[in-house]
């Protein structure tokens, strides 16, 4: 049960990456190309958090509750990247977004086979 | 050496009997006499025998053969030839066209008296002269030249004015660079 | 002997021996050519007579310097080649530099005053003159071809350059080089026509085309010295060939006896035959003549 | 010393980037004059640190006290303090450079100096780090304030290169995060030298798509072939002191990063001959679409990749001499293209004249900015007697040690490409007529000072180029010695 | 201080300070410049010690400079026409605009040229060597007429030659471990073959281009007839000769040592095809300043061959031809700048009988073209005769033919050039024309008056060479100051042949002027016998267009065959190619994103055979 979980995880994870990777390459429209990113970017970070975990671990908190007894705690350090991750793909996602609206200003269109200024 | 008047005297001698012997001729076909020159100049009479040779510009001309009547055109024409050519140079008029204008002699464009405009040497009579009378013009004028007495071109130097004037009565438009001597 | 007085009489005396030859040559070739055309002629000496009265006439115009020295370098090229030129196989009097030059310098020489006169002509502004002159180099450049094959075929197979060193290969051996080098021969001498420049190749000077071309501004004293030149550079011509081909000569009559026979072939030929344009006669050079030439060089190379 | 502490280099201006507004709000000329001084300070401080650098023994800092492998750490050794010293100085540069740029109608300072900042912030933190995650998160903070910088303009298409540069750059930054998320899981720490160190018992296959994942995601950093769509875009539409850091911090940065993790961190055999391939397609690709180009500005980016290239062909010898040329090419890369797109913003600042063929006889009208515009050129296709001649002749003994005649002629023919396009400027700028309305902004004083500079440093280099090349071989014995970098990261680790 | 480096210093600092003195004024500016060319020739005359050497070590690499006899022969070249040239450009340059950068570029190029002579090792060799190259672009494209074709296809060729220069240094440096020339000689027999060649050809490449050899030297004409006149005839006499210099010690020094002269024969063969083919282009040009151009490229044909077959006679030719050259087309690129600067154009169907208008101008031409074309008594004909004699020696009798039929040739287009130039008909259009100021005649006539000695005295000239060739291996090389000696002991005494000349001309001189000259008027080019037709002041009867039609339709075959029409072909199927490869950067973000997978993708599928796993 444990290990089908895992894998569930993992798979979701690369089942959201491969969503995003598609909305990227295939998708026409500026904003599902955006969305494409976020959706990689939590892909990653799930996979992140699943490497990151240890079956049957508990938070890697130092509380009094576990502080002296034999506890399995998960690998902190993904989760630490995780949140520096998901930070940047916030603000990569910001930046994104405002350039979609001046692109959208600029050329009427979302249509990103249509936003060909510069080219060659 | 030409200051000394017996060696002139030779040199003269010298220089004659050559120019007599070589004369270059320029034709100047104006006319049907220049029909006449080439049987003078191929086998049946062949005028090199004296010496006498085809001269394809004025420069290395001294015979200049007038060969018949002269518009007042073609007058400009042979005044500049004439010029051209180097001293010593003798004129030879063919025909009667060239002594009193012959059968044009009332035509509006026709030169009558060729002399008036250039020092003729020799006049060959005839409408128009065979090769015969032309060799005997041309051996007249050896006998001229023999004695020195072929001097048309110091004439024409010497009354350069009178002759001149002559022409311009007839060329109006006159845009000619000056004679040069 | 090799005093500097006695060379100066032996070139004086080559000149006026070429000089004199030279006009014989022209007027014999203009009596002869007379009787082709079934007419008397003029008198042998007839070239003289010209000569003299040209001199004696005035040369009252000029076109500036360059006009004044056409003629100039005409018979310093005529000379100075005839210089070079020995002219009896071993008459001293008669070897008057031909120890300090070579086939070479002789063809470079000749060049000399061609070009000079070009320059005199083009300075005319006749443009009569200037098409000459570029007929003229045109046709050089065919016909100096096949005769610098045959010259350098000539040298490769003998192994010397000077004339004087083929002339005593000739009296080694006995043989002439017509007869042991015999493609050279050939192209030599179907390239010679060329350089006499009578019919068919006389389209650079043609008279009732171009008005004697180059030479048309030039009277007096200046076409005097050209006809000079000219006669004495139709010796050295002939004497060259002589010297390459026929063995030289040991004596003036044996000289004038060749030469007079060589000078027969492009006489005889230029009396019977019309004019070549001057691509066709380039093209005729670089036909015929550059192919004996290169077998000549093939037979000399191996 | 205590204040020429590595620190500072990434603490400083990120801090006063942040402040900058504030500083506005005080005193409008201040937002000028704090980054002037920031830059200043760096770069006093980088050479300072470089000047005094012991050979052999890098400082290396370790952020809140963790010691290496589990802190994060800074490495300023002769390598990283090279580069870092290279970008500070261009910083200070670009900083005098557009100072006043506002008098030729460049306004928004505020955004402009904050953005820049940042991105020199991340820069330099991509260059020092010793942590890989943390190379990561700089890489990322370089790439999000680039994209403002590049979408800097707004009249012109300046958002669409910014969307193309963001969505490559986040592509990239998935697959490096991804190849740092495996790498983890093979090895469990995040710290370089300790990577490096443990790195040799991960399963090859494992650590060959590791490899691929770092070098694809690094690869669209440092400007690689197929992935570098967003070069000449961004390039082309960033202002031009931006471009200039772009072509001297940016593109630095990333090339250090690929180099960094190949030559330290993973070891991975036949990595270098792809890096062969794929610099030497980055050449010829971009070489040959800057020959055909017909606006100045994106000529000049394509011609940044093909440098590029270069410098990734010099690494991939894998050998001193490659290093050592890679090393001079990437500093003559910095300076030069850095003047070229400084003197190429003036020329090409009014939105009329875009294309070379609009700037026909700009030498005659802005005699200074053409003057440096064609030392860059002469200099960046390695003409004699400027700095890029060294560079390039290093390259090549570099390539023949190596035994690989046809990459010097490959170079060398895509070497007379880049002599056309550069001469065909150099043609239009001096020796044409003008057309007639064109405008004119001359340089700033300040402008003309950068660039003189850069001048002088290109001249002088070029005169006497051992006035670099001690701390090139020295920076190149550093990136060389692996086991040294490991040892002095790790002292108390025993390698075996 | 070491005399080299104050050299180098001089050039550069004259430079220099004629950029600055054309920056503030004009006059200041020619004054400067004239100083400079006076004290470099001087310098390098008195002050210059040829035995110092100058060494330091640069970027790892070994650098050495120092002259030998055989870069000091061309460093002559270079000293003498150079300063001459920028005496000249004085003149020359006076109404034109951005002098400073033309000096500049000028000294500079100068700068190059010293310097690659004195090199003796390669790093340096080729830093000047692309100093020389860019100075003498940015002169190529100095009059902006051009740029896109001629200053590109000129930088194209120099950046081929010179690199294909530095790959050879590149390697030379693998094999030997050092950047020295003489250590490259010394064990170039040490080679493969493979290495030999490679190295050697590839310098040879680098070289040739220089020197305009056949397949290589499309950008001459453009480059030759688009520099500024004062330039050109620097960049022909001396710059061009830098390939010769290279020419000459890499075929002799390396390949004829080590038995490879077949490279050498196949070079001379090249060197004998650019000179027929460059010849014929010369004659139907109508440019003059082209004819000039394709008259160099023919010259250096020439010292190409003679350098190429590598026997002692025939090098001596070939660097007497090199000097020659030098002085004579010096000479006739003034010359052609004069009738440019005076007239306005060069156009030889436009303007024509300009000898009565700039008399010195044409004395100078006349001596410079009897000297090209090769005609005794003047100096170039000395260097034919060692060359057809060399190749005869040799028994090349193909090679003669062909470098006979180019000279033979080159009379068309030597009579060609001062015929339209100078001679015909004087026209109204040109009455305006004055005779060039001193300043440009002088420098004329001092390389005409050379010219002139060399004729009777081509000994002054074989000392240098002869010195210069003990660098080529070859010692104790024969020579005489005025006799001329082959390998078969045939001779030619030029002081004879001068003698000859001069008294004849003189004598008939004499003869002909004595009651001649005086009595005749120096009539009109109008005043022509043309059958008495009148023939106006504004009528053109000069007879230039189309001057060798009959020739042309002779060579049509040849003619057709146009090597610059391929390069331009292939040129624009590059283009081509270029055009369609950055189709690859389509603008669409996406497909950048694609190509990011792909690569990805392709990658992971091929990493074994990549990574090996």
């Amino acid at each position: 049960m444990q290990e089908f979980l895992t894998y569930s995880i993992y798979g979701t994870a690369f089942f959201l990456m491969l969503l995003g990777l598609y909305a990227v390459l295939m998708k026409k429209n500026l904003v599902k190309i955006v969305i494409g990113l976020t959706v990689l970017d939590s892909g990653l970070n799930l996979l992140f958090v699943a490497v990151g975990y240890i079956s049957g671990g508990t938070a890697p908190i130092f509380s009094p509750a576990v502080v002296g007894k034999h506890v399995i705690m998960t690998d902190p350090v993904p989760q630490a990247l995780v949140l520096t991750a998901i930070v940047i793909g916030f603000g990569v996602t910001a930046v994104a977004l405002a350039l979609v609206v001046r692109l959208y200003r600029k050329h009427n269109t979302t249509n990103i086979d249509e936003i060909k200024n510069l080219k060659w | 050496m030409y200051n000394d008047k017996e060696s002139q005297k030779i040199v003269d001698i010298i220089q004659n009997y050559a120019r007599k012997h070589s004369l270059f001729i320029l034709a100047y076909g104006t006319g049907c006499g220049a029909i006449e020159i080439p049987p003078t100049m191929t086998s049946r009479y062949d005028a090199e025998r004296f010496g006498i040779r085809g001269s394809a510009t004025p420069r290395q001309a001294d015979v200049l053969l007038i060969t018949g009547y002269l518009a007042t055109k073609s007058l400009k024409r042979v005044i500049k030839v004439y010029e051209q050519m180097q001293d010593p140079k003798y004129v030879i008029g063919f025909g009667s066209c060239t002594i009193n204008g012959g059968m044009y002699w009332d035509s509006y464009n026709t030169i009558n008296v060729l002399d008036k405009y250039l020092p003729v040497d020799v006049y060959i009579n005839g409408c128009m002269p065979r090769p015969e009378a032309v060799i005997a013009g041309f051996v007249k004028l050896q006998k001229l030249i023999q004695q020195g007495k072929a001097d048309g071109w110091d004439i024409y130097k010497k009354n350069i004015d009178e002759y001149k004037a002559n022409q311009k009565k007839i060329i109006t438009n006159w845009v000619m660079p000056d004679f040069n001597f | 002997m090799e005093g500097i007085g006695y060379k100066i009489l032996g070139a004086v005396l080559t000149t006026i021996l070429a000089f004199v030859v030279g006009m014989f040559y022209g007027g014999f070739s203009r009596k002869i050519i007379a009787r082709i055309q079934n007419r008397v002629g003029p008198p042998v000496w007839q070239n003289f007579l010209d000569v003299l009265k040209l001199l004696f006439k005035k040369t009252s115009v000029r076109y500036g310097l360059m006009h004044h020295f056409a003629p100039l370098w005409m018979i310093t090229m005529s000379i100075t080649t005839l210089m070079f030129v020995p002219v009896l196989n071993d008459g001293l009097f008669f070897s008057n530099l031909n120890f300090s030059g070579d086939i070479i310098f002789l063809l470079y020489i000749m060049v000399f005053g061609s070009l000079g006169m070009a320059l005199g002509a083009g300075s005319t502004g006749n443009p009569n003159s200037a098409i000459g002159v570029s007929r003229g180099l045109t046709q050089m450049v065919g016909f100096e071809i096949p005769w610098v094959m045959a010259l350098v075929a000539l040298m490769i197979q003998y192994k010397t350059t000077s004339v004087t060193g083929l002339m005593e290969v000739q009296s080694q051996s006995g043989t002439w080089l017509m007869f042991s080098s015999p493609f050279a021969f050939i192209a030599a001498l179907l390239a010679m026509p060329g350089m006499f420049r009578y019919s068919p190749f006389d389209i650079v000077g043609a008279p009732a085309e171009l008005a004697s071309g180059p030479i048309s501004e030039f009277g007096g004293k200046y076409l005097s010295t050209m006809m000079t030149s000219g006669s004495i550079f139709a010796f050295v011509k002939l004497t060259l060939y002589v010297d390459l081909f026929m063995g030289g000569a040991s004596n003036l009559i044996v000289l004038v006896l060749k030469t007079f026979t060589l000078y027969m072939y492009p006489v005889l030929w230029g009396a019977v035959s019309a004019r070549f344009r001057t691509e066709q006669s380039v093209r005729y050079f670089w036909g015929w003549p550059t192919f004996f030439g290169f077998i000549a060089l093939i037979y000399a190379a191996f | 010393m205590v204040i020429t502490d590595p620190v500072y280099f990434i603490a400083l201006p990120l801090l006063t980037a942040f402040l900058l507004p504030l500083f506005g709000k005080i005193y409008k000329p201040l937002i000028g004059i704090i980054p002037g001084l920031v830059f200043a300070f760096l770069a006093y401080i980088s050479f300072d640190l470089y000047l005094n650098l012991v050979p052999g023994k890098p400082i290396i800092i370790q952020m809140a006290g963790w010691a290496p492998p589990w802190g994060i750490n800074l490495v300023f050794s002769e390598f990283s303090g090279l580069i870092v010293t290279l970008i500070t100085f261009l910083a200070f540069l670009v900083w005098v450079y557009s100072y006043n740029f506002k008098k030729v109608g460049f306004d928004n300072s505020k955004k402009y100096f904050t953005l820049l900042m940042l991105m020199v912030a991340g820069s330099i933190g991509v260059v020092l780090t010793g942590d890989i995650f943390n190379m990561f998160v700089f890489l990322e903070i370089t790439a999000i304030y680039s994209y403002g910088l590049t979408a800097f303009y707004k009249g012109r298409d300046s958002a669409e290169a910014a969307f193309k540069y963001l969505l490559l750059g986040s592509l990239s930054s998935v697959f490096i995060l991804l190849a740092i998320l495996l790498l983890y899981k093979q090895v469990g720490t995040l710290n370089m030298a300790d990577i490096a160190v443990k790195a040799q018992s991960i399963d090859p296959k494992m650590k060959s798509i590791i490899a691929i994942l770092f070098f694809v995601g690094l690869g669209i950093e440092a400007e690689m072939f197929p992935m570098n769509g967003w070069v000449p875009d961004a390039y082309s539409q960033a202002p031009g002191p931006v471009a200039a850091s772009f072509a001297g911090m940016l593109a630095k940065s990333g090339i250090y990063a690929l180099i960094r993790v190949f030559y330290t961190v993973l070891e991975v055999k036949g990595v270098f001959d792809l890096l062969l391939i794929m610099g030497l397609l980055t050449i010829i690709f971009a070489e040959f679409s800057a020959m055909r180009q017909k606006h100045l500005r994106r000529m000049l980016a394509y011609s940044s990749i093909g440098q590029m290239g270069l410098i990734m062909v010099a690494f991939s010898f894998n050998t001193k001499a490659g290093i050592f040329a890679g090393l001079f090419l990437m500093f003559n890369h910095a300076i030069i293209k850095t003047l070229l797109f400084l003197s190429s913003g003036f020329l090409t600042y009014s939105t009329k004249q875009k294309k070379i063929r609009d700037l026909d006889g700009f030498g005659k009208i802005m005699p200074f900015t053409s003057l440096m515009f064609g030392l860059g050129a002469f200099a960046i296709v390695g003409l004699p007697p400027f700095s890029g001649f060294w560079g390039k002749l290093n390259m090549l003994v570099a390539t023949a040690d190596s035994n690989l005649y046809f990459v010097i002629a490959l170079i060398l023919l895509v070497a007379v490409v880049e002599i056309v396009y550069y001469f065909k400027v150099i043609g239009r700028l001096y020796f044409r007529q003008q057309h007639k309305d064109v405008e004119v902004h001359n340089p700033t004083w300040n402008a003309i000072l950068a660039m003189s500079i850069l001048a002088i440093v290109i001249i002088g280099v070029g005169i006497y180029p051992d006035l670099i090349t001690d701390y090139l071989t020295k920076a190149t014995n550093e990136l060389f010695d692996k086991a040294g970098y490991i040892h002095s990261v790790l002292p108390n680790l025993s390698l075996n | 201080m070491n005399s080299l480096v104050l050299l180098i210093l001089i050039i550069a600092g004259g430079a220099l300070l004629s950029y600055f003195g054309h920056k503030i004024n004009k006059i200041l500016g020619n004054i400067t410049v004239f100083a400079v060319a006076l004290i470099i020739p001087i310098y390098w005359f008195t002050q210059v010690d040829f035995t110092e050497t100058v060494s330091f070590t640069v970027s790892g690499f070994h650098m050495e400079l120092g002259y030998n006899m055989y870069g000091k022969l061309f460093s002559m070249i270079v000293m003498i026409l150079s300063p001459l040239a920028l005496i000249y450009a004085i003149g020359y340059m006076k109404d034109q605009k951005k002098l400073a950068t033309f000096y500049f570029s000028f000294l500079f190029s100068i700068l190059g040229m010293t310097g690659i002579l004195m090199s003796r090792d390669f790093v340096s060799l080729f830093i000047f060597w692309e100093i020389m190259t860019w100075s003498s672009y940015l002169l190529v494209i100095f009059l902006g007429k051009d740029v896109q074709k001629t200053g590109i296809k000129y930088m194209v060729f120099s950046a081929i030659g010179a690199y294909a220069m530095l790959m050879a240094i590149v390697i030379i440096y693998k094999n030997t471990g050092s950047m020295m020339l003489s250590d490259y000689f010394g064990s170039f027999a040490g080679f493969t073959l493979q290495t030999k060649l490679l190295t050697g050809i590839l310098l040879l490449l680098g070289f040739a281009v220089k020197s305009a050899v056949m397949p290589l030297h499309v950008w001459a004409p453009g480059a030759y007839s688009n520099t500024p006149m004062a330039y050109t005839s620097v960049f022909s006499g001396a710059l061009s000769k830098m390939g010769i210099y290279g020419l000459g010690f890499v075929v002799v020094n390396l390949f004829a040592q080590a038995n490879l002269e077949i490279v050498g024969y196949v070079l001379a063969w090249m060197g004998a095809i650019t000179a027929v083919l460059a010849t014929f282009s010369a004659v139907f040009q109508h440019d003059a300043k082209k004819l000039l151009a394709y008259s160099s490229i023919a010259q250096l044909g020439y010292i190409v061959t003679g350098i190429g077959i590598g026997t002692e006679l025939s090098i001596m030719a070939g660097l007497y031809l090199a000097v020659l050259h030098a002085a004579f087309k010096g000479v006739l690129f003034m010359v052609v700048g004069a009738v440019e600067r005076q007239a306005g154009t060069t156009d030889m169907n436009v303007v024509s009988g300009l000898a009565r208008k700039m008399p010195f101008t044409f004395f100078t031409a006349l001596i410079a073209i009897i000297a090209l074309a090769g005609i005794p008594p003047l100096g170039g004909f000395v260097g034919k005769w060692m060359l057809y004699e060399s190749l005869i020696n040799n028994s090349n009798f193909l090679m003669v033919i062909m470098i006979f039929l180019s000279s033979t040739a080159a009379f068309l287009y030597c009579f060609k050039f001062l015929f339209g130039l100078f001679l015909g008909q004087q026209e109204p259009e040109f009455d305006h024309v004055k005779e060039a100021s001193p300043v440009m005649i002088i420098p004329m006539l001092l390389l005409s008056v050379f010219l002139l000695v060399t004729g009777a005295y081509p000994g002054i000239v074989f000392k240098y060479v002869a010195e210069g060739m003990t660098n080529l291996g070859f010692h104790d090389v024969n020579w005489q100051m005025s006799v001329l000696t082959n390998a078969w002991g045939d001779s030619v005494n030029v002081q004879h042949v001068y003698l000859s000349v001069v008294v004849v001309f003189v004598a008939f001189l004499i003869f002909i002027t004595w009651r001649g000259y005086k009595h005749s008027t120096k009539i009109s080019t109008k005043d022509i016998s043309s059958s008495g037709e009148m023939i106006k002041p504004e009528d053109n009867m000069t007879y230039a267009m189309d001057f060798y039609k009959p020739f042309q339709r002779v060579l049509q075959p040849i003619l057709k065959w146009k090597i610059n029409k391929y390069y331009e072909d292939f040129g624009k199927g590059l283009e081509a190619l270029f055009d369609f490869m950055r189709r690859i950067y389509t603008g669409n973000g996406q497909t950048y994103a694609v190509y990011v997978i792909i690569f990805l993708a392709i990658l992971l599928i091929f990493s074994k055979s990549i990574f090996g796993y």
